[in-house]
């Protein structure tokens, strides 16, 4: 266990006191704190919106991507430099509205990472609108009559999708969470965390109190649950309203990642390999195809 | 008299016929046979049917582009007859196999010779198969031309031995029994005649595949992008090199993915790219403003087709230039190649990666459709891999970083430029963002460090403007007219130009093969020289001459446009000089 | 000697503070009482803390936008004196909380009073919510100025009604208190007043409520797109009235898809819109060139913000001016409107849907920030809705379908502009594409068409150019001095001319409410009238004058650029053309 | 039931011969005429790619998008004009490639209408590059050691997103499919028509007798196959491989359609509203707002 003051950063937070975005920065650092990764050995890649400004509030390499856009950017990364631990955090308009094409290959490729979304059920940035997990018949100022979509269910998505680690965590169960991100981060392949997160100042339905009243430990209440099962999970990801499981809801150890099959990465990670020094005999060669 | 060594075969068909490899194959074979050779695709946007055709100019001077006048036509369907003969010159002659059936009436009053064969009954008999068509057509012409049947025997051996020797035997006795049909039949008409000239080996070779040479050679080991007409042969390219040079290529889920993906690696530190055509760039456009406020080098491709929209998929225009000097919203610095000959697309793409590391923003590369697909016999020592030099700019090393203390990955320096560090090393822990920043890279919004940043990365395009390349001059000095030109239209304007000076006006060409940023009051001198400004380009509003009016205040005497997908020739260059009035192209004076 | 009707109130704290609220609802109080307001808004890219302002500007006159110096500053936290007594003017004052600590020396040294007060404590012992903080120092402000009361009470009544009773009690005993307070202690030492003017009804709106209004007057019933600052409010303001006029409001899962669904709703037969900022608009990009290149009429809004990417999210910029004339590959016609003040908003979104549908294709208002924003006191009558008419081109009614036969989307014309059918209509089945088309709508490649088809295309843009306005002049006919401006820089430049026009040298303007396509040989000439011409625009590399040149080959004298985000003043201009450097304008010459 | 000769275009198609798009063309032709709607009922909305080009081919209102975007559009289309029936034709690069994201969203939202997509499991207009329907291994010029990912799951993805229909069919079964794409006409939200497409050209795996090996239908094989069960939908959604099933895999008639619930579009169809005629107090009221 590393010293979790080796994670401040310099910056000061611009949340809005009681934000849940606290909670999750926290237990960010405490899973690698916990993993012994030095600051140098993570990247957190992150959008745009509240919860995405977590890469400056830690000490860490850090990537602040455009809104959406955090998940391609980070494959990226990972397959150019397989050596960093890549940490994703988006926010749920992020992860599930905009960036939902991404996401999707994303959860098929099983790239390793660990992608950590902020869930406020609304876009706090731009100062309240209904995001996609926004529950049916929330009122905001771009659904004054209630959003009529039904939400994105994540745990579902995950699982239908090829994710093959899929969680939900509480932004106020900062420990508990930081258990998840590090097993995320272990996890060999893409592994999802799904965070309730309150939004103080925009979401006054799912607030903090919401949340607490539903949420509950599967592995403790349901010590027989078999993350392992996918019928299982599946049943288990529709659960949502009374009650809210939180948890490895999900879990596929067998599949390889993406970038262990890359032919390309077997010598080592790119960023590792030389530019140049290729002979010049296997330039003649190469022109020679064109004669 | 026969005329040697210059003359173009134009074979034409339905998709599915073979007509590219056909062409392509033929076009070979007469390069090995040290003759220069200009190979010209044009294809529809469907996979079988329609209409295709290919054409292949051969000379024994190096060649640069195609021209108008077709000797022999090979007609592989009615509707090629139909489309093409026109083109054949009087005396030029029409290939045909014997099935295909077309009106011969004014083909004979132009007096264009009528060159029936049994090329398919050929094919079956020689070669048991009716695939086999095309080689007899080709073979017939060698023979017709009287070129040197050895080159075809061995063109067959190459691209046929991957499928083992009985097609390959086949294939050569088709050939062989066409050769000889054809030379008996009809050698003694056709004037035009194909001899070998043994000497130094050349490169056969398109666009693409150049800008994909180069990338390899200049260390690109990371090319992220979906399929798209005509920039998919970079993606492809680069895969088949892929085992060879670890390269990691990714086909993502779309555009957007497949320069964030690139973003990554670059941010990363590997030398990454994509390429892509028009729709595709747009959008790439949020990501590329991105990479330019993030100081992440990275090189992209936009290979022009035809627009707007989804427009002709398979047809050239260059039609991008404003859209790529201005994509992406706010004002962040770029580098705009644009070059014009397939020697160039090497170099452009060795020296983008090394533009882009050095200014640490995105440079993009303008290519086009003819570009991406014609084909050149180039003399091998154009690309000469002991040049190709590798910058990566102010990339710190391990050790300089070891020394390192309070490092500022956005640090405001006299020329924009910052040291960089790749994520990884203890002592360059740091955050960048697409929000306005801090030399720390922490998201701020106080005036004056936004000034200074804003100032910072404009500032690279002032001093990069330094090392970029005026157009270069081709031809003489003075002139009575000089054509303005960017891109692919190069091979095409030399040749008129080359055509001028024999038959007057007196005529040269300044040519952009780099667009942006340049040293305006340079460029403004130049054009200000010429006698007469003719602008050419291949779009609808004259593109680079609104860019050289806004930079230089130089406007254009005369401009010269086509926008129907078709490229743009020497002829019609040379008709829009002289007057002539030509449906397919537009005059402005 | 009392001042009247002239100053500038500036209130600062944290977001969350209610800076915005309360200074706007002064404002409004403000223009109730017939006097004329403007109002900007400064905020910062966070839900709480950090540093917002709000600066109300009163005058008897009209006015066009802020002014730079201070009369009185009411600083909710220690920062906002920090950072703004210096805009202060020596006589003016600081109206403070008493819990509020700041260094009093310099501000005494430069003469500005200091007026602290317990409004916290009145707060609550007046009201019972130290929430009412922020009613006690305008109360207490009304109490300085000595404005009449009653306009204090009504905007309470307005602003808490929907809060209850109690609400609006405990407030209006706040504000009653503190004004009495305040007018005792400080009054007699404060030149500055408000008088009341009472007269016609003013509205006081900002820039996005009134594109909204102009849409919804127009006819636009369909808006979809994806929040991003500063455009989010337009789509809230349509939801807000979604009843009443039955809009249909989609917030899509990105930008794409928000035009996408505006492009079908378009193409059935609804106006349809998106408002959207730089990053959104490069996302749809591509779909821009769709709508151009199928004729689908269409309206969009690009509300500026500081790029590039993402960079000051809530701060303004007019970086965007090329991007938008230049998006997505290809060429096809558009339309681009900058309207300057916030009535032209609304008329620049009456007069897109119309253009939209004259010529069938892509409209796009450019807004900002600042104009998105910024509220003023509009005299009524400017927002004559008697004056609003929908023309929608040459859609064919019901009844003309039923008489039509072998109708053709596509058709060329001599305008470029074909009869237009909704599907639905048994005569007019139709398909189109973004390919490129016969006029029928289906996919081509032939050259004469395809010239057909683009020429065609683009003849709208050259038939639209004559109803295009040329940018309206400001000032007297022959000056010394011309500025050049485009958008919502208007107000300020207005402003400077009056001054110049004062204090010499003798100065006009040249505003551009609409850019795209223009006559630019008149352009040309109106510039060529001017004897010194001086850019003023908010980005780095004066786009504007670019364009000019481009066009018309006149080049700016001076350039004013401005790009922090911040939107550039009256003073500031003026400072530029006296030649006084200041560190947030650069000036060219 | 229309005579189908109703619904034949004057362009003559550019794909290639044997191709499986021809198929799906004539099933959407007996589709609209068995439902007996008249070309200018019905819209067919596609993306790019060869398939996409089916508006061309059938004499019907059309609208040909961009690659990967016809989704949004027709969602627009409807939500404008809900009396026009819109069925939405893509290819498996364009509807689960680059249309993802819009995809899952319109599943989601449950806009009524029909979407087929042709899935050839290759990029066929591009000349044989990997789609994200390839199965794993599948070696094109962009996979030349053979696709990485695991193949996108149609009905999974149905099921788990909130897609209403899920159904499968075949091109060469165009009789079954026209009953599919009818069923999916009349059903009254969002419904997926997955159809197997051999490409003759580029797909030398999944060719018409790889499908007609493996394609069975399922209401006649497993009669009592119920697609209302969720649990029972997504076990057999995963059926791939030796055996694929065609016909209904799920199916939910609970859900209200999206443009059901929009309150502006109770007084009918938008474009049918008049577009002036507000009277000028109301203006004036408006006006008022602002003082
Ligand atoms: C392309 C683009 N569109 C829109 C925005 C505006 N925007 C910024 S954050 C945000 C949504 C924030 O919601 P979410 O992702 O849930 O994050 P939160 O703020 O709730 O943490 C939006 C729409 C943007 N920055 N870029
Ligand atoms: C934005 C964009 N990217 C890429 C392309 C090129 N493109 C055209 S069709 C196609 C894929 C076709 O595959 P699919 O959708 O499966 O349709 P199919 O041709 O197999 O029917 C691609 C990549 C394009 N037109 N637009
Ligand atoms: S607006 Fe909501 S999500 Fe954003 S910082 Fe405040 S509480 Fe957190
Ligand atoms: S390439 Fe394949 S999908 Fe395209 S038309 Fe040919 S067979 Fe059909
Ligand atoms: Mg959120
Ligand atoms: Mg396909």
């Amino acid at each position: 266990m590393l010293d979790i003051k080796l994670y401040n950063s310099p910056e000061k937070s611009t949340w809005c006191p009681g934000c849940g975005d606290f909670g999750i920065l926290n237990a960010v650092k405490q899973a690698l704190a916990m993993l012994e990764l030095y600051p140098h050995e993570a990247i957190v890649v992150s959008g745009i919106g509240c919860g995405s400004k977590l890469p400056h509030y830690i000490h860490a390499n850090g990537f602040n991507i455009l809104h959406g856009r955090a998940l391609p950017v980070a494959q990226g990364l990972k397959l150019a430099n397989h050596d960093l631990k890549v940490i994703v955090v988006t926010g749920d308009g992020d992860g599930y509205g905009i960036g939902m094409g991404h996401l999707v290959h994303a959860m098929r490729r099983n790239t390793d990472l660990v992608h950590i979304v902020e869930n406020n059920q609304i876009y706090g940035l731009t100062k309240g609108q209904y995001s996609p997990t926004s529950d049916k018949g929330f009122v905001t100022t771009t659904s004054p009559d209630g959003a009529i979509e039904p939400a994105v269910n994540p745990m579902l998505l995950g699982i239908a999708n090829g994710a093959t680690f899929v969680a939900r965590g509480f932004s106020s169960e900062p420990k508990y969470l930081a258990q998840l991100i590090a097993r995320g981060i272990q996890h060999r392949g893409y592994a999802l965390i799904d965070v309730l997160q309150p939004c103080v100042t925009y979401n006054k339905v799912n607030t903090n109190a919401w949340y607490k009243q539903r949420a509950y430990h599967l592995e403790e209440e349901e010590p027989d649950y078999d993350p392992t099962d996918r019928v299982q999970a599946f049943q288990k990801a529709h659960e949502w309203g009374d009650r809210i499981p939180l948890g490895v809801i999900y879990l596929d150890e067998t599949r390889p990642t993406y970038e262990e099959q890359v032919p390309a990465l077997k010598h080592g990670p790119l960023v590792k390999q030389p530019l140049d020094g290729t002979p010049l005999e296997v330039w003649e060669a190469i022109k020679q195809e064109f004669v | 008299m026969p005329i040697v060594n210059d003359l173009t075969i134009k074979i034409g068909g339905e998709a599915g016929q073979g007509v590219e490899s056909s062409g392509a194959g033929f076009a070979k074979a007469v390069a090995r046979a040290g003759l220069f050779i200009y190979g010209l695709q044009d294809y529809m946007s469907r996979i079988r049917g329609g209409h295709n055709f290919y054409q292949v100019r051969i000379s024994e001077q190096e060649i640069w582009t195609f021209r108008d006048a077709v000797h022999m036509l090979l007609p592989l369907t009615t509707e090629a007859v139909e489309r093409h003969w026109r083109e054949v010159v009087p005396g030029g002659a029409v290939l045909y196999d014997v099935g295909v059936r077309f009106d011969e009436a004014p083909l004979r009053e132009r007096g264009v010779q009528l060159f029936p064969m049994p090329l398919m009954k050929i094919a079956e008999e020689q070669g048991g198969s009716r695939i086999m068509m095309n080689t007899a057509a080709l073979g017939a012409v060698a023979g017709i031309t009287e070129f040197d049947f050895a080159y075809i025997a061995d063109i067959i051996e190459t691209n046929f031995k991957r499928k083992g020797s009985a097609v390959v035997e086949g294939n050569l006795k088709v050939a062989r029994y066409a050769y000889d049909a054809g030379q008996q039949q009809y050698a003694a008409q056709f004037p035009w005649k194909l001899r070998a000239r043994p000497g130094p080996q050349r490169m056969v070779i398109n666009g693409n595949q150049a800008i994909a040479l180069g990338a390899i050679a200049a260390g690109c080991r990371f090319i992220s992008g979906y399929p798209m007409t005509p920039a998919t042969s970079i993606l492809e390219y680069m895969n088949a090199k892929s085992h060879q040079f670890n390269i990691v290529c990714k086909q993502t889920e779309d555009e957007i993915a497949g320069i964030l993906f690139a973003i990554g690696a670059a941010h990363a530190g590997a030398r990454a790219m994509c390429a892509t055509s028009g729709g595709g760039l747009c959008l790439m456009t949020e990501a590329l403003g991105f990479a330019g406020c993030t100081e992440t080098p990275l090189v992209v491709v936009d290979s022009q087709r035809a627009g707007p929209s989804t427009g002709l998929p398979t047809r050239t225009e260059q039609g991008d230039l404003l859209f790529v000097l201005h994509a992406s919203h706010g004002e962040w610095p770029r580098i705009v190649l644009t070059p014009g000959t397939i020697e160039e697309c090497f170099w452009a793409a060795v020296r983008a990666f090394n533009l882009a590391e050095k200014y640490q923003t995105p440079v993009l590369i303008m290519q086009d459709l003819t570009q991406s697909n014609a084909i050149r016999a180039v003399p091998k020592e154009r690309f000469d891999f002991s040049q190709v030099t590798i910058d990566r700019g102010k990339l710190l090393t391990a050790e300089e970083l070891d020394r390192i203390d309070n490092y500022r990955r956005h640090l405001v320096t006299e020329d924009g430029i910052s040291p960089r560090a790749l994520p990884g090393h203890p002592n360059a822990v740091y955050v960048t963002t697409g929000d306005e920043h801090t030399e720390y890279g922490f998201i701020t919004e106080e005036a004056d460090i936004r000034r200074a940043q804003m100032e910072k990365r404009m500032r690279k395009e002032e001093v990069a403007q330094a090392e970029m390349r005026l157009p270069v001059r081709y031809g003489p000095e003075d002139a009575e007219l000089t054509f303005v030109g960017w891109g692919s239209t190069y091979g095409a304007l030399r040749e008129a130009v080359d055509v001028l000076n024999q038959d007057g006006p007196r005529a040269n060409l300044l040519h952009f093969m780099e667009v942006w940023p340049l040293d305006w009051a340079r460029v403004g001198a130049l054009l200000a020289q010429a006698k007469q400004l003719v602008l050419v380009e291949q779009n609808y509003t004259g593109q680079l001459g609104r860019l050289l009016r806004a930079q230089t205040g130089q406007t254009m005497d005369k401009r010269i446009l086509k926008y129907d997908g078709r490229p743009i020739s020497t002829d019609e260059i040379l008709a829009g000089v002289r007057g002539e009035v030509r449906a397919e192209v537009k005059v402005y004076a």
